[in-house]
């Protein structure tokens, strides 16, 4: 039903989709502000539920290849985002993961330290606003007076994008920032494509374009981490320098370093560079170069002091790290 | 995998050698079915088996291999690549690779050796040969690199290996700088009366080399000194030296010792350091007699003039217009640059107190065998009489042996002078007070040139030999005051205790408390016992792991005096032949940073062991300097963009290879 | 594939459980014996007895009085520099000889272990009077005397009780046990 | 108020009741709250370890896992139950294997170990944990000058518990010197009294406690104290049969630690369960004013 009436010079189509994330890269999408108005002048959105009225047999109803591009943010955590996934990849010529979720798992990825059960258990039976007293959990499939009831399947594992379907490209961030949107609008409509599988940011860590990179001390260690509240934090000075757990030194840089601009710590939502395989390992063992001891107990007290670990060194990438998940008990 | 132009199927084009090494391999794994297998990896031109490839004839394949099926890298599967990795990289060399397109593989010391199974052994070959044909096509080629050598050698420590170590390395015509922590040269040695088994005067022996070290004009002697620092790198070590004050001019004093003699203290209040504590000197002292270099010291710690500033100071009066005394000496640093270093920092005795129940400092008849020796000495503080602390001359003694070696509860090696040592001091006891002897031992160890015949010399002499460990020492409870010295006699199966009025410890060999400190200083390592750790046991045993630096005497473990003076010649001659080499060349395993990847994060300074990461105020990048690094791999490992790179261990090589032992047949 | 174990190596893998070398690693110092405060009770010192069990001699061992004398005071298993625990040693040779019914040659101490752990199984405590009784005329009429005369001072100050104390999961002790020795009546 | 969970021990129920009694009154003085484990099983003494390691060491954990659901340190006041709840909380700890056969007996029980309670020997617990300077604030009769033979024993010392001073210890003669009493020098303070072996083996139990009580008159001790009930009633209650054999004509009183330490904190020696002594410390402990 739509663009019926295109011209025959047709702009290239794009498609935008939502799958798990909490929303924030359909806002960045429109934090373009003006530069929006270019990226709509330059193409065709064929599909964008959270803003436009299609639908999946819209898609469907498509040739394999129509779109030029589907930017598809969120991690998989359903049976129905995989086989949206599946059907764009069918439908694109160029598949990009957005943001952070889609690029290594993001913050949803995080529920790979629990498995379905213990997550269902949690929200439907033992969260304290929960009245449930039947004890229901949701069901793939029910009935009720007669009417059939589908919902998607929860699957019990995370997984990044290119875990489902095989990706082009990746923008960064959490979410990405408007720089590099309309950086890699421009690159994929100037048709000199990169190669394939690339991040469209800088391959260099964050001290790169960090404005405090002159403060951080040549032999710094710390016997203390804080965390941001627990301090006074010095506006200029470099953050690990202050004891503060900076993941800037294992993150790709391109987000010009908002956080720390913001006085906040950068949390590592740009994921590692291309040379690093494993984002919070490599986050560790950075950390765990500047404790300032070399006695055993001393350092388990420095380091118990980095509360949470896999939620900080792994933030944004448990799902795509080594580790992938917790491990599962024997059945 | 990299396109190599010429190659079939664009792989480099690998030849894989398959050692028997006789049955040390064959015997195990089935070296046949390891080449057949090899052949049909994927850029494999050509696999081969045979006896020995290290010989001539086995290089001589891999030589006219390269030449006729064009290779270009060669796997050899064989023994551990610290016997033969040189050996293959040269013949590679000859016959025209690059030696670093060599790779091995080691089935001897990881599988035929260590595996009873011929079928799994022989499954784990194929696993680790498969593993480097990957790996070795994205070996990249490699230069060594040459550096200058500086012809300077440093010594640290001025025992008897010290000493033997600088005299030759000067008498060969190098410049040695000798640095020890005491005042005087002469170690543990000078301590000694006599030596086994020819009961040599230590001094006779001794001295004369002390005093040649003073007045070679190739060294330069720094006592009551101490090494503070070690920068560079074999062939251009930087060190900085710390010269503690004496308090005496070394130029203007000419060791008449009359200050001493003019000390407002009469008596000596102060323990006695040389002699054990067994005598007691004044502030300002000589350590003994024959000192080297016969120059007076003054410790502050118990000089009026330190503590009060109130002294008469007699001693500057009589030193007169000698002037030698200057209270105002201050701490002095000195920076030298040499290129090699011989270690011999010694030993230390075993603290006797470890051991509670043989009352050391408990009982005052109970002594150390070092006490002794300065007991027996006539230089010592009983003028060589041996008396007991109450001033009685001993009728019976008891020698202890093991005190501190051979003992999980303390140390686990046997020392290997106690045996000897408690010999000669049984004789010497016997000579010198005709007491009864009673030697406590577990075994009596004397394998070396005329020690058996000692030990029977000192039997004949009526000395008592008792097979057992002691259990316990106590008093007798008799008028005397002697102590029970309680053993099983296992050969007779019965439990003595005989009472005796002074007891001896043969106190084992310790590597010296501060081990660990000088270990991180010149960056070398320690045995688990914590003595200095030599590069090989065998082949290499006064090399230490890093270059240009040796070890000589006890600090690499226990040794008479003989041995020790042996080791200090060898690493003498070791470190002549590195000096006349004239330069050094360096293994090309170095890291280095992508500049254009690094971040700049600083992350990888502190990290390096070897102050080889520098920052670059113009770029804002690390940089490596290649010829300090030493490949040990931790920038690597912790640069968290993944931006250093190390030679040889390219994270793709390594991937490749991990993914060769994964993938089975 | 079953083999037959030496006697040294059934020693030897007697007190696994301890932080012990094994009797292998004896170098015959003797300082066990030396050490040892009721040596001159025992027919074979500590040092010979570990010969004897190197040398196989398993019937001189089991009939030697050695490891019953042993008074588990430890001293030797300290000062050790082989790092053996000779006396976790002797009770592993009072074990096998229990074990072997060997003890029937021997004349106190299996005894005495044998009533004490049915004791135990029973009430779950000890009980002195129950334990000792049985023993006193074995220490010749004089020490009768003694005997007797120290049990009813012991009496007199209330030291001694009349009854074994039970404790109230009885019961379930003994099931416990019951896993551990499924025979039971062994004990 | 600093709480433990408390294993008496089989011989402070009757032989050593003084020891009971006097154990619970100077903890109590000392603000320390000492729960009886309920239903505590005898601890294997010496003899259990011969018929059965595994039963031995079951039924430690026995104790141990009931401590554990009180999430106390186990505390006990006799040596021969302090090492063997020591190590066997050490060897499960250290052995996985054991530990699951030794929990699937106590399952019958409804008890599991997990060795999350340390063991601790009384004299330690006031000597570390309220610590002398604290014990002497609370001194109100010091026993000035009275000679006491301080006797560790074995089992408090050996197999060595990984202390600091576990070769030359020093902790009873502090603990002495801080209530005013006179410790003096004991050369075979560590060496064992005989007393597993006074049923089986009397002669040489004998002959051991004779040296001890020997070695503590020839450096005029007036009493010995001790830290574990079986010493105590080895080199006491057994003190005529030592005379008897060797000819001797000892009168040495033996206390216990608690005792001594109870007096000094002025609680009345009746209390202290002082009077039960088949050799009466009375004269000595008059001149001291106890």
């Amino acid at each position: 039903m739509a663009d019926t009436a295109a011209p025959a010079a047709v702009k290239p189509k794009v498609a935008f989709y939502w799958c798990a994330s909490c929303g924030g890269c359909e806002e960045a999408v429109v934090d373009l502000a003006e530069a929006i108005l270019d990226v709509v002048g330059a193409v065709d959105i064929a599909f964008w539920p959270v803003a436009l009225d299609f639908k999946r047999h819209d898609v469907e109803a498509m040739d394999d290849g129509a779109l030029l591009a589907s930017f598809v943010n969120g991690a998989i955590r359903t049976t129905e985002q995989a086989e949206m996934a599946l059907l764009l990849r069918q439908k694109s010529q160029l598949l990009i993961a957005f943001g952070a979720c889609a690029h290594l798992g993001g913050i949803p990825g995080l529920a790979n330290l629990w498995d379905r059960e213990s997550i269902f258990r949690q929200v439907y039976a033992e969260s304290p606003s929960t009245v449930n007293p039947e004890g229901t959990l949701p069901q793939t499939r029910s009935e009720e007076d007669g009417r059939r009831l589908t919902l998607p399947g929860f699957y019990d594992t995370v997984r990044s994008l290119d875990q489902v379907v095989p990706v082009d490209y990746y923008l960064p961030g959490c979410p990405p920032t408007p720089k590099i949107i309309v950086q890699a609008v421009q690159t994929l409509l100037s048709g000199a494509l990169p190669p394939q599988g690339m991040v469209l940011a800088p391959d260099r860590a964050l001290c790169d374009e960090c404005p405090r990179k002159d403060t951080r001390p040549e032999k710094l260690t710390t016997s203390e981490f804080k965390r941001p509240h627990q301090v006074l934090i010095d506006e200029t000075t470099c953050l690990l320098a202050q004891g503060l757990l900076c993941m800037g030194p294992a993150t790709r840089a391109g987000c010009e370093a908002l956080c720390v601009r913001g006085n906040m710590p950068c949390s590592g939502c740009f994921g590692p560079t291309s040379r690093v395989r494993d984002h919070g390992g490599k986050a560790l063992s950075a950390i765990a170069s500047i404790v300032a001891s070399n006695d055993t107990g001393e350092i388990e007290r420095i380091l118990a002091q980095v509360p949470d670990p896999i939620g900080t060194l792994y933030r944004y990438s448990l799902p795509s790290s080594l580790l992938r998940r917790r491990r599962r008990e024997a059945a | 995998m990299p396109q190599i132009s010429g190659s079939p199927n664009g792989r480099p084009r690998v030849g894989v050698y398959i050692c028997h090494c006789g049955t040390n391999i064959a015997g195990i794994v089935d070296v046949r079915a390891l080449s057949e297998h090899a052949a049909t990896l994927p850029g494999v031109v050509v696999a081969r088996d045979y006896k020995y490839m290290c010989s001539d004839p086995g290089q001589e394949l891999i030589i006219r291999d390269i030449a006729e099926h064009d290779l270009h890298r060669v796997v050899v599967a064989s023994c551990s690549p610290l016997l033969h990795e040189q050996t293959f990289r040269n013949a590679a060399a000859k016959g025209g690779l690059n030696p670093f397109q060599v790779q091995m593989v080691n089935i001897r010391e990881h599988d035929s050796w260590v595996h009873a199974d011929r079928q799994a052994a022989t499954a784990k070959a194929k696993d680790l040969i498969r593993a480097a044909v990957r790996r070795v096509a994205l070996h990249r080629p490699l230069e060594r690199r040459r550096v200058p050598i500086n012809p300077d050698a440093l010594v640290v420590g001025g025992g008897i290996a010290g000493i033997h170590a600088a005299l030759t390395l000067a008498n060969a015509g190098k410049h040695v700088y000798l640095v020890e922590r005491e005042p005087t040269i002469g170690g543990h040695m000078a301590q000694f009366d006599k030596t086994f088994p020819t009961l040599d005067c230590a001094a006779c022996i001794l001295t004369p080399k002390m005093t040649q070290v003073r007045a070679h004009p190739n060294i330069t002697l720094w006592t009551y000194s101490e090494v503070a620092q070690v920068g560079g790198y074999v062939g251009n070590y930087e060190v900085t030296v710390r010269r503690k004050p004496r308090y005496i001019v070394e130029d203007l004093c000419v060791g008449c010792r009359e200050c001493i003699e003019a000390c407002v203290y009469k008596e000596g209040k102060t323990r006695d350091e040389f002699n054990l504590g067994l005598s007691k000197r004044k502030p300002i002292y000589m350590p003994f007699p024959q000192a080297v270099p016969q120059l007076v010291v003054i410790d502050p710690e118990t000089c009026i003039e330190f503590k009060s500033g109130k002294c008469k100071k007699t001693c500057v009066e009589v030193c007169g217009d000698r002037k030698a005394i200057d209270f105002t000496q201050q701490e002095r640093v000195e920076t030298i640059h040499v290129g090699t270093i011989v270690l011999a920092t010694g030993f230390k005795v075993f603290d006797a107190q470890r051991i509670p129940y043989y009352g050391y400092r408990t009982y005052p008849q109970v002594y150390t065998a070092l006490e002794v020796e300065r007991l027996v000495n006539a230089a010592g503080p009983t003028s060589g009489e041996v008396v007991l602390r109450d001033g009685r001359r001993p009728e019976s003694v008891a020698i202890v042996h093991c005190v501190g070696s051979r003992d999980e509860n303390t140390n686990r090696w046997c020392s290997r002078v106690c045996c000897m040592y408690s010999l000669k001091l049984a004789h010497l006891i016997k000579e010198k007070t005709d007491a009864e002897v009673y030697n406590f031992y577990i075994d009596i160890r004397t394998p070396g040139k005329g020690f058996e015949e000692f030990y029977n010399r000192v039997q004949e002499e009526g000395t008592h030999f008792i097979r057992g460990k002691v259990a316990d020492i106590y008093p007798a409870g008799d008028d005397r005051g002697r102590l029970i010295v309680q053993a099983e006699d296992t050969l007779l199966g019965k439990v003595r205790k005989i009472p005796v009025d002074m007891v001896v410890l043969a106190v084992g060999l310790e590597p010296r408390p501060d081990t660990q400190d000088v270990r991180r200083l010149f960056n070398i390592t320690c045995s688990t016992e914590g003595w200095f750790l030599e590069r090989h046991p065998k082949l290499a045993p006064v090399n230490t792991f890093t270059d240009g630096v040796f070890l000589a005497g006890a600090c690499q473990g226990p040794k008479d005096i003989p041995d020790s003076v042996a080791q200090a010649g060898a690493a003498a001659a070791e470190a002549l032949a590195l000096i006349d080499a004239g330069s050094v060349e360096l293994e090309p395993y170095t890291a280095f940073v992508v500049e254009e990847d690094c971040s700049g994060c600083k992350t990888c300074i502190p990290l390096c062991p070897y102050n080889a990461i520098a920052f670059v105020a113009e770029t804002k990048k690390a940089a490596i300097n290649e010829v300090l690094c030493k490949g040990c791999g931790v920038c690597v490992a912790a640069c968290p963009s993944g931006s250093i790179t190390q030679n040889f261990f390219e994270d793709e090589a390594i991937f490749e290879e991990i993914k060769g032992v994964l993938a089975h047949a | 594939m079953a083999r037959t174990l030496t006697f040294e190596q059934e020693i030897a893998n007697l007190f696994y459980a301890m932080d012990s070398n094994p009797v292998q690693a004896c170098i015959q110092c003797g300082i066990c014996s030396g050490t040892c405060p009721a040596v001159a009770f025992m027919q074979h010192s500590p040092r010979a007895i570990i010969a004897m069990i190197r040398a196989g001699q398993k019937k001189a061992v089991l009939a030697s009085n050695t490891y019953w004398a042993c008074a588990s005071c430890y001293a030797c298993s300290v000062k050790c520099p082989q790092g053996i625990d000779v006396a976790a040693m002797m009770y592993g040779l009072k074990r096998y000889s229990l074990w072997r019914n060997h003890y029937r040659t021997v004349p106190l101490g299996a005894d005495f272990s044998r009533r004490f752990v049915r004791l135990i199984t029973k009430y779950g405590r000890s009980y002195e009077p129950g334990l000792a009784a049985p023993y006193v005329l074995r220490h010749g009429f004089r020490g009768l005397l003694d005997e007797i005369r120290t049990a009813l001072g012991l009496l007199r100050k209330g030291r001694l009780p009349l009854l074994p104390h039970r404790i109230k999961r009885a019961e379930s002790l003994r099931r416990v046990i019951w896993q551990i020795l499924p025979v039971g009546g062994r004990a | 108020m600093k709480a433990y969970s408390y294993f008496p021990g089989c011989s402070l129920e009757r032989m050593a009741a003084s020891y009971r009694l006097s154990a619970a009154e100077t903890a109590r003085a000392l603000g320390v709250e000492l729960r009886e484990l309920e239903d505590w099983n005898c601890c294997g003494a010496t003899a259990y370890f011969h018929i059965d390691e595994l039963l031995a060491a079951t039924l430690c954990a026995r104790n141990l896992a009931m401590a554990e659901q009180e999430g106390l340190d186990l505390v006990t006041p006799c040596s021969g139950c302090y090492k063997n709840m020591y190590f066997t909380r050490a060897h499960l700890r250290e052995d996985p294997d054991l530990a699951e056969h030794v929990n699937t007996a106590l399952a019958e029980d409804g008890l599991q170990f997990r060795g999350t309670v340390q063991v601790r020997h009384l004299i330690e617990v006031l000597v570390q944990d309220v610590g002398l300077p604290e014990i002497k604030k609370r001194v109100t009769h010091p026993l000035r000058g009275l000679r006491v033979a301080p006797y560790y024993g074995c089992q408090i010392l050996r197999p060595r518990k990984g202390r600091e001073d576990d070769e030359q210890p020093r902790f009873f003669e502090d603990l002495l010197t801080t209530i005013g009493a006179s410790p003096v020098d004991f050369p075979l303070r560590d060496r064992c009294c005989g007393g597993s072996l006074i049923v089986t083996h009397r002669q040489a139990a004998l002959s051991m406690a004779y040296a001890l009580l020997q070695d503590a008159i020839d450096h005029e001790a007036e009493v010995i104290a001790t830290v574990c009930p079986l010493c105590q009633v080895n080199l006491e209650c057994y003190q005529r049969h030592v005379n008897r054999t060797f000819g001797t004509n000892f009168g040495l009183p033996v206390l216990y630690f608690t005792q001594l330490l109870g007096l000094a904190l002025g609680i009345p020696s009746q209390r202290l369960g002082i009077g039960k002594e088949l050799i009466s410390p009375a004269p000595v402990l008059a001149r001291v004013g106890g």
